[in-house]
């Protein structure tokens, strides 16, 4: 399926400079009955065809909400105040409901976290995958259900032709959750986002999953954003990474490069508190202190009242996103000196 | 599926039962009925032979036994007022309340599903609070109340509709409409929420991210979900709306069964309350049964075969 | 009349929507309607309580040379403001009186059924096995009974009093109240906050009097006042049918009762006690749902 | 401190805290047809294990496994179908009301969702204290002290006292759990992935101040989770459950640097490493756990495993003391020491 895709794989890796997605300055913020509140921050990311991105950042750091306000699923209190979101060169901030909804399923598509509610538990799940095939490659019923027999196959669920007309709630989490990425898959999206794909699963389960987006990911030449609060899974499965904290990106970098030389405060130190199946260690170095709720939120560096290196210049102003090398960018005014 | 279907009829028929029983006991603890029908002078020696006429110089224990097996045969007695069989009296009745009851039952399912679905996908609009208080006001207006402002525009003073009776069409249109507002109203409240629950879920965002377009993921979505609560609740109101035909067919002198209720508790015509009783009990069992078919059709999460598997 | 009484999920919940101009040009979902309702409440209750010191006339006070006297705006004097009724007797005073008993009937028979449900319901739900059973089978049996049915054929062959006329009353809508009772005490018992005294040993009573009840209480508050307007209702329409509050007592359902009859020649006397029951029960309705949106959006 | 239990078990012998000896639970399932009969479930199916004075054990396993079930049994906030555990020299399982009561205070749980396991109604101080009026420990001005002292315990300032749980973070909150569990001076805490509702930078935090607590009031801990990574730093033993039972049990650094149980090896492999270097072609294993109602003959892991073979899938292993305090339940544990284990390096 995938002959046609792959001849422009090297293409696209060559190409680096202009991603396929790229958001750019993304501030969205909710209407809270105490007010608004801002939950994302002048966000920039970019992934190109054929890489993956890893966003990583503990709850509440604005993560899935800058992704779903990137493909307008932002639910009825949150709005974008700024920004653009490109995607092969449009901007998807600026296009009707009508061209959005076409593009979603089809070019875009997103897996979400937990697969047991995200699928619709009064449908089979056949329909739910045969709708996508439907409505933006309008395959007739019985191609759809053919294809998605394919599809079902594709990301391993056994016995598909069976399984084809069964329910959610007959699904494990696991199988779940290959079916989500089936409907995900189903038009051959050149951008799939998966928020928490593996969060809910067990870990031979995740294992299994992380594996499955990656094999996807090279056969269809996708674009990935993997959105993730485990660094672990970012190590496993990311080429780049950007890390998130308080609403806005915080350092971003290859994923080797992250990991051998982390930039910002908040990035050493999520990795140093981090217990290890691979180590003992006597103690864990932790972070003291907790992530600001959105209602407090400051102008200056959030990561401060945290921070062990701060001083008088971390407050007040934001600390500028500065470019540290053609791959880097940190946003912190006493990044962690490489030794 | 038929394990679950057989153990709700099991304990449908066992509720019917105790509503049966328990009727019957509580009407006998009024004392003796012939006092209410026969003027006080009356001799004791004729009462005492309507007593064994009627079944009524029995032990309390006995005439249940007779009663219920009477039933069981299909003889519900006989009226203590113009001797003929109870069942006869409400059946002439039943098809003026089925006619009213039915016109109203189905318009104000159809308006109040429109309505509450509207309400919910207009959330927090002029739409929704319009039908919201709406629809508060229709439940807290009393229906008899309404009923008589109705009567009092459409009849007296525009004198467009008729006041009382049954004889046309147009007799139909006040009381369907008072019964109908009250109904609708409730219906629309449910069936928003029940949406508005639904509209809320996550996989509402999965129709989002695949690109189906609103009405879509309105009618392929959101509908079959919120179904599922609102025909459980749909179900209910038929109760209710048999107790509110009772007291529209006496303000609006519709002949119905509703009607004949109420002259009947007002000369404690034991047979003939008996049998409305009976039967408005294993119509709203009857009923509510069915919603539970209903619902373990509509909803692939009832284990109706018992196992997951 | 049931219908107003169902627990219908939250009018939603207060999320900021996105035009909240246009919601605060219809003016609806503002406080002020909250606000007069509560007014309006508080001033029924007002009349309720201390009602008798304003009452121009005794509410039995006959006089057959001034019967069907039109209210004041129709025309009327100002000896008798809201008019009379067939038997001369002044409408505002029997309106007062009628307030009284009917305010005191909804009142008791609420705080009835209210307390009895609710116990059933913890009976229910602590005990589980046959209790639970049997209690559920009678919820069964009220359910499928239309109330109105049970309290008019109670009443006409029970007999008819005040007392009689409470309780009847007060039964209705107890179902309600056990079921929430009982779903909320199960899904407590269930709680981590409930496990954890548990383990430390605490007693069953204390665990019920100081972790489950005040969790629920909240919400079973507002049910029953989501119940209210359905108790007043329920009096209301017995007494108009004839069979709820007697001479020489009245009740604003049986003013209504009155007044039926001379619909034509004097609508006044239907009218005003409909129009105070309507505004009662939509206000205590506004409240109640005002409240679960404050309280207990999660109530069902 | 995890070095000094190691060498105090080598050299005299420890004290056993609680013993768990064949402990079973089941479930009961739907009906399959009117008159068919119920399908049972073995959630636990002959657990036994030991727990040393002071040691924490780590209980690990997917979801389903049965070790939270494990947990609430010998807390005996759930009554076990059989088996025995025994607790201070007594079988708890077969205790009356009043005996229960004092031993209440000698076992506490902490929970995964700290602010569900707090009464959102009642300020957190009068929840740290109601384990001390439960038990009329001390008088009112004692029990203050007691409270005030915990609270210093677990590292939050006095003034959060009278707030109420959802005024706080998770962190906090957590540290309210734990202060409430530990007032009473139990001696054995069974934390119930207690730290896995938590961010990162928090989790470490609260796994510090859980080991610091264990130094300094002597506790023992069994620690449920389903992260083998949090399980190595905080554990002196680890115990892997599959289905129902104990496939394998030893020592962290033995059981996690040269696993015996083909299951064990495939949960090690799985886990995330944070080291992008670290990323090998991982063995995944295919497939899921089997339903309980229906488990397989034989080793339940049998459908998943590269080694099985006939035998596996008929005869159940047995759970066998394979090398020194190493215990094991599978047919080809013997094939697989010394081999080296899948990716860790």
């Amino acid at each position: 399926m995938s002959n046609a895709t792959t001849s422009q794989s090297s293409e696209a890796q060559v190409a680096t400079d202009t991603p396929l997605f790229e958001i750019r300055d993304l501030s969205v913020v909710f209407d809270t009955p105490d007010g608004t509140v801002q939950v994302v921050d002048s966000v920039d990311l970019k992934v190109s065809a054929g890489r993956t991105l890893g966003l990583v950042g503990e709850s509440g750091s604005g993560k899935s909400v800058t992704c779903l306000a990137a493909l307008g699923l932002l639910a009825a209190r949150g709005r974008v105040t700024s920004g653009q979101v490109m995607f092969n060169g449009r901007d998807l901030l600026k296009i009707s409901e009508e061209e959005m909804a076409k593009l979603r399923g089809c070019e875009v598509a997103m897996v979400f976290q937990d697969p047991m509610v995200s699928l619709n538990p009064v449908k089979t799940i056949g329909w739910q995958i045969s709708e996508s095939l439907c409505l933006h490659q309008g395959l007739s019923q019985g191609g759809a259900k053919k294809r998605a027999i394919e599809l079902l196959d594709m990301v391993g669920i056994p016995n598909s032709k069976n399984r084809y007309g069964e329910y959610p709630h007959q699904f494990s989490g696991g199988m779940s959750q290959r079916a989500m990425i089936a409907m995900a898959i189903a038009c051959q999206p050149k951008l799939l986002i998966a928020d928490e794909p593996t969060t809910a699963l067990d870990v031979t389960i995740q294992a299994q999953i992380l594996e499955l987006l990656s094999d996807l990911k090279k056969e269809l030449d996708m674009a990935l954003i993997l959105i993730t609060h485990d660094l672990g899974v970012i190590a496993e499965a990311a080429d780049d990474v950007a890390v998130m904290y308080a609403g806005r990106v915080v350092e971003e970098a290859p994923v080797l490069e992250l990991f051998d030389a982390p930039l910002h405060q908040y990035t050493l130190g999520l990795l140093s508190s981090l217990p290890r199946i691979d180590r003992t260690v006597e103690r864990l170095s932790a972070i003291e202190g907790a992530a600001p709720p959105p209602q407090e939120f400051v102008t200056g560096c959030r990561f401060e009242a945290r921070c062990g290196h701060c001083d008088d210049t971390c407050s007040g102003t934001r600390p500028p996103f500065t470019k540290i090398s053609a791959t880097r960018r940190v946003a912190c005014m006493h990044p962690v000196k490489s030794t | 599926m038929t394990r679950y279907i057989l153990i709700k009829i099991l304990r449908s028929l066992f509720t019917l039962w105790i509503v049966v029983t328990a009727v019957f006991f509580v009407l006998r603890a009024s004392g003796d009925p012939l006092y209410s029908v026969f003027s006080l002078g009356t001799p004791e020696a004729t009462l005492d032979v309507f007593r064994v006429k009627w079944g009524i110089d029995k032990s309390m224990f006995e005439q249940y036994i007779i009663y219920f097996g009477d039933i069981l045969r299909g003889d519900f007695g006989t009226s203590f007022f113009d001797g003929r069989q109870a069942w006869d009296i409400v059946m002439e009745r039943i098809p003026k309340t089925l006619l009213l009851g039915g016109t109203t039952f189905s318009l104000s399912v159809i308006i109040g599903v429109a309505l509450g679905a509207v309400a919910a996908l207009n959330h927090g609009t002029f739409w929704d609070r319009g039908i919201m208080t709406a629809s508060v006001a229709s439940f807290s207006m009393p229906s008899y109340f309404l009923a008589l402002l109705l009567i009092l525009f459409f009849s007296l003073y525009l004198r467009w509709l008729p006041t009382a009776g049954a004889s046309t069409w147009w007799h139909l249109i006040l009381p369907s409409v008072t019964l109908g507002l009250t109904l609708s109203g409730s219906i629309a409240r449910f069936t928003r929420s029940a949406m508005l629950e639904v509209l809320r879920q996550p996989y509402m965002r999965t129709a989002r991210a695949k690109g189906a377009p609103r009405r879509r993921q309105v009618i392929w979505h959101a509908l079959p979900n919120a179904a599922i609560p609102t025909v459980t609740v749909i179900g209910f109101q038929l109760g209710w709306l048999i107790g509110g035909s009772v007291v529209i067919e006496t303000v609006f002198s519709w002949p119905g069964a509703g009607r004949l209720f109420i002259t009947a508790v007002g000369v404690r015509d034991f047979a003939v309350v008996q049998l409305f009783i009976l039967m408005v009990a294993s119509t709203v069992i009857t009923a509510n049964l069915l919603v539970d078919i209903l619902y373990g059709y509509l909803d692939p999460r009832i284990s109706v075969t018992g196992d997951s598997k | 009349m049931s219908l107003q009484h169902e627990t219908t999920p939250a009018t939603g919940q207060m999320t900021p929507t996105r035009q909240p101009s246009l919601i605060k040009r219809w003016g609806l979902s503002g406080e002020w309607l909250v606000s007069s309702a509560l007014i309006y409440i508080g001033f029924v209750l007002f009349v309720a309580v201390f009602g008798f010191l304003f009452q121009p006339y005794p509410h039995t006070q006959t006089d057959l040379f001034n019967q069907l006297a039109p209210p004041v705006f129709m025309g009327g004097s100002w000896t008798n403001i809201l008019g009379t009724d067939n038997l001369g007797r002044d409408v505002l005073s029997r309106l007062i009186k009628g307030v009284q008993l009917s305010v005191l009937i909804g009142v008791i028979g609420t705080a009835i059924g209210a307390v009895l449900g609710s116990f059933l319901g913890i009976v229910a739900a602590h005990f589980r096995g046959w209790i639970e059973e049997v209690l559920m089978m009678l919820v069964d049996v009220q359910v499928s009974l239309p109330f109105i049915i049970f309290a008019l054929a109670v009443l006409a062959f029970v007999g008819n009093s005040l007392t009689i006329l409470i309780i009847v009353v007060g039964i209705d809508g107890w179902e309600r109240y056990a079921r929430l009772s009982r779903s909320m005490v199960l899904s407590a018992n269930q709680k981590d906050y409930v496990l954890a005294v548990r383990s430390l040993g605490l007693s069953n009573f204390k665990i019920y009097h100081r972790h489950v009840l005040p969790n629920i209480m909240g919400t079973l508050i507002v049910q029953a006042t989501i119940n209210l307007p359905g108790v007043i209702l329920l009096e209301s329409t017995l007494s108009f049918l004839g069979l709820g509050v007697q001479e020489p007592m009245t009740s604003l359902g049986q003013i209504l009762g009155v007044g039926r009859d001379y619909l034509i020649l004097a609508p006044w006397i239907a009218v005003a006690p409909g129009m105070v029951i309507f505004f009662l029960t939509l206000s205590i309705a506004i409240v109640g749902d005002w409240l679960r949106d404050r309280l207990d959006p999660t109530l069902k | 401190m995890k070095k000094a239990i190691d060498t105090n078990t080598k050299a005299v012998k420890p004290e056993i805290l609680m013993e768990v000896r064949d402990l079973v639970r089941h479930f009961i399932g739907p009906r399959t047809s009117f008159f068919g009969k119920r399908k049972i479930a073995h959630a636990i199916n002959g657990v036994s294990f030991d727990l040393y004075a002071g040691e924490t054990l780590g209980l690990v396993g997917e979801s389903g496994c049965g070790k939270s079930t494990t947990g609430q049994l010998i807390l005996n906030l759930m009554e076990p179908t059989s088996g025995s555990v025994t607790f201070l020299g007594k079988d708890i399982t077969t205790l009356n009301k009043q005996e229960w009561r004092s031993m209440r205070r000698e076992m506490q749980l902490v929970f995964q969702n700290p602010l569900g396991a707090l009464n959102p109604r009642l300020t957190i101080g009068s929840q740290i204290r109601e384990p001390l009026d439960i038990h009329n420990v001390g008088d009112a001005d004692g029990r203050n002290a007691i409270v005030l002292e915990m609270f210093e315990a677990v590292s939050l300032p006095p003034h959060l006292l009278e707030r109420y749980p959802h005024q706080l973070s998770g962190g906090q909150q957590q540290r309210v759990v734990i202060a409430r569990a530990l007032i009473i001076s139990p001696k054995l805490v069974v934390c119930d992935e207690s730290v896995s509702a938590l961010d990162v930078s928090v989790q470490a935090q609260v796994v510090n101040l859980l080991v610091d607590l264990q130094k300094k009031l002597g506790l023992t801990y069994l620690f449920i989770t389903h992260d083998l990574s949090v399980v190595r730093h905080i554990s002196n033993r680890i115990a892997v459950m599959y289905l129902g039972r104990i496939v394998e049990l030893a020592d962290s650094e033995t059981l996690l640097e040269n696993p015996l149980h083909p299951y064990t090896r495939a949960l090690i492999s799985a886990v995330p490493v944070p080291d992008p270097r670290a990323r090998a072609s991982r063995a995944t294993i295919k497939g899921e756990p089997p339903n309980p109602f229906n488990p397989p003959s034989g080793c339940a892991f049998n459908a998943r495993c590269p080694h099985a073979d006939d035998k596996c899938r008929t005869v159940l292993p047995d759970f066998r003391e394979l090398a020194e305090k190493h215990m094991v339940a599978c047919h080809h544990a013997e094939a697989l020491v010394g081999n080296q284990k899948p990716n860790l390096s």
